[in-house]
């Protein structure tokens, strides 16, 4: 194992609405290390319903606390949305691999709504690396668009669609760039990534994408959490969540 | 009071450090847990069902919660024997784990294979013979089912090797009795019960099976009151030691199975949650023991008391 | 839109107007819930369990939670079918709700018995025969888990009345397929599953059982995705219509069991939880049908999906 | 029914802790009439785990609110107690009979530890009434013993033992009593009632005990809550909590 995975009972922070139905969740967790695209198992609540942990990006780490933006979307999320300073969760992390981000190589961002979580992270990397981090930011409605303020904030380069306004989504963009010599990172909706996955092979790019799948262990143990690859099978906990697109078998 | 003493007695060779075991298929191979705790301290780790071959298991999905339960198809994914022997087993010797394989075949021929290829090495403490397994579709849970069957795959593994069996029954088996019967005179040591309980999950959305075999096996708190009754059951007509399982999340939790005459038990879903939730198992145990200044857990086994009339 | 179309046939003249009941002894006789709505607007209300005689049920305690769940052992307590129908059942005509009575009897003489008082009584659409309680010890689950005595139960009962006919299945039955060919023989006009699991809980400090009785019946979201399954496979070898029952909490819940081939649904627990809970899933199941554009509730029954492979 | 049945979603008003384990909780719920010794069944979480609701006796209605005593014994009562102000619980009620309280009889009541919950409406009631009302309370710690503050501001007369201090249970207390001619109202641990029980049948008075049992529905319905009588079982969400003893068949 590269990082030191733990589990630890830790104190929620702060508990913020963002606009209807996202939160940015602040916890008083210090982990050793964490790579971007990194990821937690929050067990939200004592009893077992609901049992299982959930499993959410590392949005970024700053002074005595780790920040995760998080969606309600059904009955863990929104029992997390009820959380004030004071409370507790449990958090088992940091899990996964990451985004591998070298000196050598130039790197796109492509974010669909919250798969933006991951980029912010990506971002202060490439920054120390001494590059402008660019992002493709795809949302449906305007009010999510608030999102990327955090990376706009650290200087990235950020371009938008904004579904419900423009009618375009964030491939279109993507599709409509110059983008050879670079490596996509992607992250958002399957059906995006697999259109991502798509545009990169026809332009001769390498892209890597975050993927979600449902996870009970988010350690490598239920085998769960299974994407077919060429190779077979692979665990997203372990072997990903980010993989290389030409690994991939896709389900379409 | 005197020191506790934990230790249960599977047969006169087998004998555990304490009764909590954890479950196959909820703790790897073992080595992913090195990082929680010390793994030489659970009283057995069983391994993830072992094949012959190395197996794929099934198309995602393979796992939807349910209230206070997780339904899985994952379908035996494994390394195979060979390539666990190799791999994994030297590490869990050298961390002194108390290793049980679990082992599974499309075939009595494929149990007996693996079984044999397990005999002698060092390490392995014990084979669990999983006959029931609803997550495949050949072999598993048909062997589960039908004591004549189940007699035949259990003989074969016994013939195999010389050492201790458990059979691992399926909480789904026409008559339990007659099941315990054909294991038993097939000569094995232990049973341990139950495994999942077949179980669906329907997306209204899409009108489709939510997982790709559309049936899989519920585990977790949910299944822990029809598990304990079957434990019950089977403990009150088996003549080997039982072994019970069936959403034990807590020190409460393994005791009920422990006085309803299970001899030791298995945490499953239990170490998906908490990866450190056997070491809390096995303490909780423990502290229970003071208070009730038991000094010897099997003392406790069967120890339920049953109303008069 | 149309119009919704929640009617649902169980047979010809049997027709609920939408496919939520509520479950036999989770809704009293009906008239407890009438400060909370209009009962006539469920399917149906299936009444507690009635025997020929008034019934004392089980000694306290009966009911234990668990994890999602309920185990209860009442033990069928009832008023007797005789004042049930003189003293109970003006009031629900009255009310205009669609009452089905659920009986229960020790011998196949006493279920007969009980069908010929309730045959032809103004006011009973419908009987639902109870071959499957766990919590009696004589009749009840005995005759639910042998296809033979479940064949002369319901011809019995087939043979006493003319109204239309549900037996209620245990999730236990060894053999579920051969018990439905049994009571489908003998002339039910329905089958409706499941019943409440068997299962236990211990008291560890007293270490003696939670129940006066040792063992209960599970119900509660714990038993739904065992329940969804067993209906699914109830319904794929079923000519009769098939009534889906188990851990329906909420209107997805209830399109799960329908989609998974059930003409209609019952709701259990969910009434003692939220006393208006049946009038909730009856609404759920309309903004679905609004939402997917289906106008007609039975479109919905069995749609489910298979992957192919 | 005597009383009118709700069902309705209440915000917390608050929810204090009064010593360690026990919190008095106010909740914005205004029922048309309740009489003293009636309970709710509070439904505390949206998921299944708890399942059913959970019975707590009325101790206090005022104004826009009711109160709750409770201790944290389980799973129910601990998510209770982390309940704050603007949290949300569903409650059902009034339930059950109550204790019937008429001019021309003379009343004693006695209660064990959080016994004493009925006692403060009854109190009040006897006060309206124009009588003197008086307690025999006893408690297991010194701590406990605030419970009966709030009848002593009403100027009820207040006895108390304190096991762990001297040794006493409040039937002692009972025992030593000329208390012909009272009716006795007794709430408190199954023990407890029994031996009040005997004694007041001893001294030849009448007493109404009101019991505890599991209960599911709180309505009649599941019959879950049974207790033993002369004639047969009888419910305690209906036909109790407060039964006459010369009804109750006692276990031992
Ligand atoms: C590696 C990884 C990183 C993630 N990072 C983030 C993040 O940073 N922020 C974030 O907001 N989310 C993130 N997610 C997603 C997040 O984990 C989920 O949204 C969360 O687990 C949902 O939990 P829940 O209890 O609220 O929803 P659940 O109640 O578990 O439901 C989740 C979804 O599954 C569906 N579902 C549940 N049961 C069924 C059924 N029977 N049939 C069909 N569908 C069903 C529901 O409709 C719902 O849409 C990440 C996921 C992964 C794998
Ligand atoms: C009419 C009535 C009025 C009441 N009024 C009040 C009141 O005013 N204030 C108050 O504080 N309480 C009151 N109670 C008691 C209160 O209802 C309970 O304390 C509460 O329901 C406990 O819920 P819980 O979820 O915290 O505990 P649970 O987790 O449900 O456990 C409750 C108790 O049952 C035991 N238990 C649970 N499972 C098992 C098992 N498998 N085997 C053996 N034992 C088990 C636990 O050990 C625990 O002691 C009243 C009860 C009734 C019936
Ligand atoms: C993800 C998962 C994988 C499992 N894999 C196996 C297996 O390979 N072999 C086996 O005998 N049982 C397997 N089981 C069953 C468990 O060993 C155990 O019998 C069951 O989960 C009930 O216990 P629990 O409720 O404590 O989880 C698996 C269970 C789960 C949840
Ligand atoms: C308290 C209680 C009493 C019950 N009594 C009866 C009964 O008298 N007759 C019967 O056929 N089923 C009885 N049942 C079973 C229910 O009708 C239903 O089949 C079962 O509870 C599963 O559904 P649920 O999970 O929605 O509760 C009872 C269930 C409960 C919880
Ligand atoms: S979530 Fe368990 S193996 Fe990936
Ligand atoms: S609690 Fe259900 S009848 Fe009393």
């Amino acid at each position: 194992m590269s990082t030191m995975r733990t589990t630890e009972s830790v104190e929620v922070l702060s508990n913020i609405a963002l606009f209807p139905g996202h939160y940015r969740i602040t916890l008083g967790w210090d982990p050793l290390t964490v790579k971007p695209g990194q990821f937690v198992m929050l067990r939200i609540s004592p009893t077992f319903d609901p049992l299982l942990r959930r499993p959410f990006g590392i949005y970024n780490i700053k002074e005595g606390g780790v920040e995760i933006l998080y969606r309600v979307v059904g009955k863990g999320t929104s029992l997390m949305s009820q959380l004030k300073r004071g409370d507790r969760v449990d958090v088992l992390g940091p899990l996964g691999n990451g985004f591998e981000l070298t000196e050598d190589k130039d790197y796109l961002m492509v974010a669909g709504g919250m798969g933006i979580v991951p980029f912010y992270m990506v971002a202060k990397e490439l920054l120390r690396m001494g590059k402008t981090p660019r992002l493709f930011f795809g949302v449906r409605k305007e009010e999510e668009l608030i999102l990327a303020d955090d990376l706009k904030g650290l200087g990235a380069e950020v371009e938008f669609t904004v579904q419900e306004r423009d009618g375009k989504v964030v491939t279109e963009l993507l599709e409509s760039k110059d983008i050879a010599g670079k490596h996509v990172l992607a992250c958002g909706p399957e059906g995006m990534l697999e259109k991502v996955a798509s545009i990169c092979e026809a332009k001769g790019v390498e892209s890597f994408v975050s993927l979600e799948t449902s996870m009970a262990c988010g350690m490598g143990v239920c085998m769960g959490c299974s994407v077919e690859t060429k190779e077979g099978y692979r665990l997203a906990c372990v072997d990903g969540p980010v993989f290389n697109v030409r690994e991939l078998k896709w389900k379409s | 009071m005197e020191e506790l003493n934990t230790k249960v007695h599977i047969t006169p060779e087998f004998v555990l450090k304490n009764p909590v075991m954890v479950a196959s298929g909820t703790f790897g191979y073992g080595l992913e847990f090195t990082e929680f705790m010390n793994i030489s301290q659970i009283g057995a780790i069983v391994v993830k069902g072992l094949s012959l071959k190395p197996r794929a298991g099934n198309p995602p999905p393979r796992i939807i919660e349910t209230p206070a339960g997780l339904i899985n198809a994952i379908g035996l994914q494994n390394i195979g024997v060979e390539h666990f022997v190799k791999d994994k087993l030297p590490e869990l010797r050298r961390l002194g784990a108390t290793v049980v394989a679990n082992i599974f075949g499309e075939r009595v021929d494929e149990y007996r294979e693996v079984a044999r290829i397990l005999d002698g090495v060092e390490g392995i403490s014990a084979i669990e013979v999983n006959i029931s397994c609803p997550n495949v579709k050949k072999g598993g849970l048909k062997f589960g089912q039908d004591p004549a069957s189940a007699r035949e795959v259990v003989a074969a593994v016994r013939e195999a090797t010389g050492l201790p069996l458990i059979t691992k029954l399926s909480p789904d088996a026409p008559d339990l009795k007659a099941m315990i019967e054909a294991v038993e005179e097939a000569g094995t040591d232990a049973i341990s019960l139950v495994n999942t309980i077949p179980a669906m999950a329907i997306d209204v959305e899409k009108r489709r099976p939510v997982l790709s075999t559309v049936t899989g096996g519920l585990s977790g708190p949910a299944i822990k009151p029809i598990a304990l009754r079957l434990v019950w059951q089977a403990a009150s007509v088996a003549k080997v030691p039982v072994i019970g399982i069936g959403g034990i999340m807590n020190g409460r939790d393994a005791l009920e199975f422990i006085i309803a005459g299970a001899r030791a038990v298995q945490v499953g879903t239990l170490n998906l949650v908490e990866p450190r939730g056997a070491m809390k198992v096995i303490k909780e145990i423990e502290a229970y023991m003071r208070q009730h200044r038991i000094e010897n857990i099997e003392a406790l086994t069967g120890s339920l008391v049953l109303p008069e009339r």
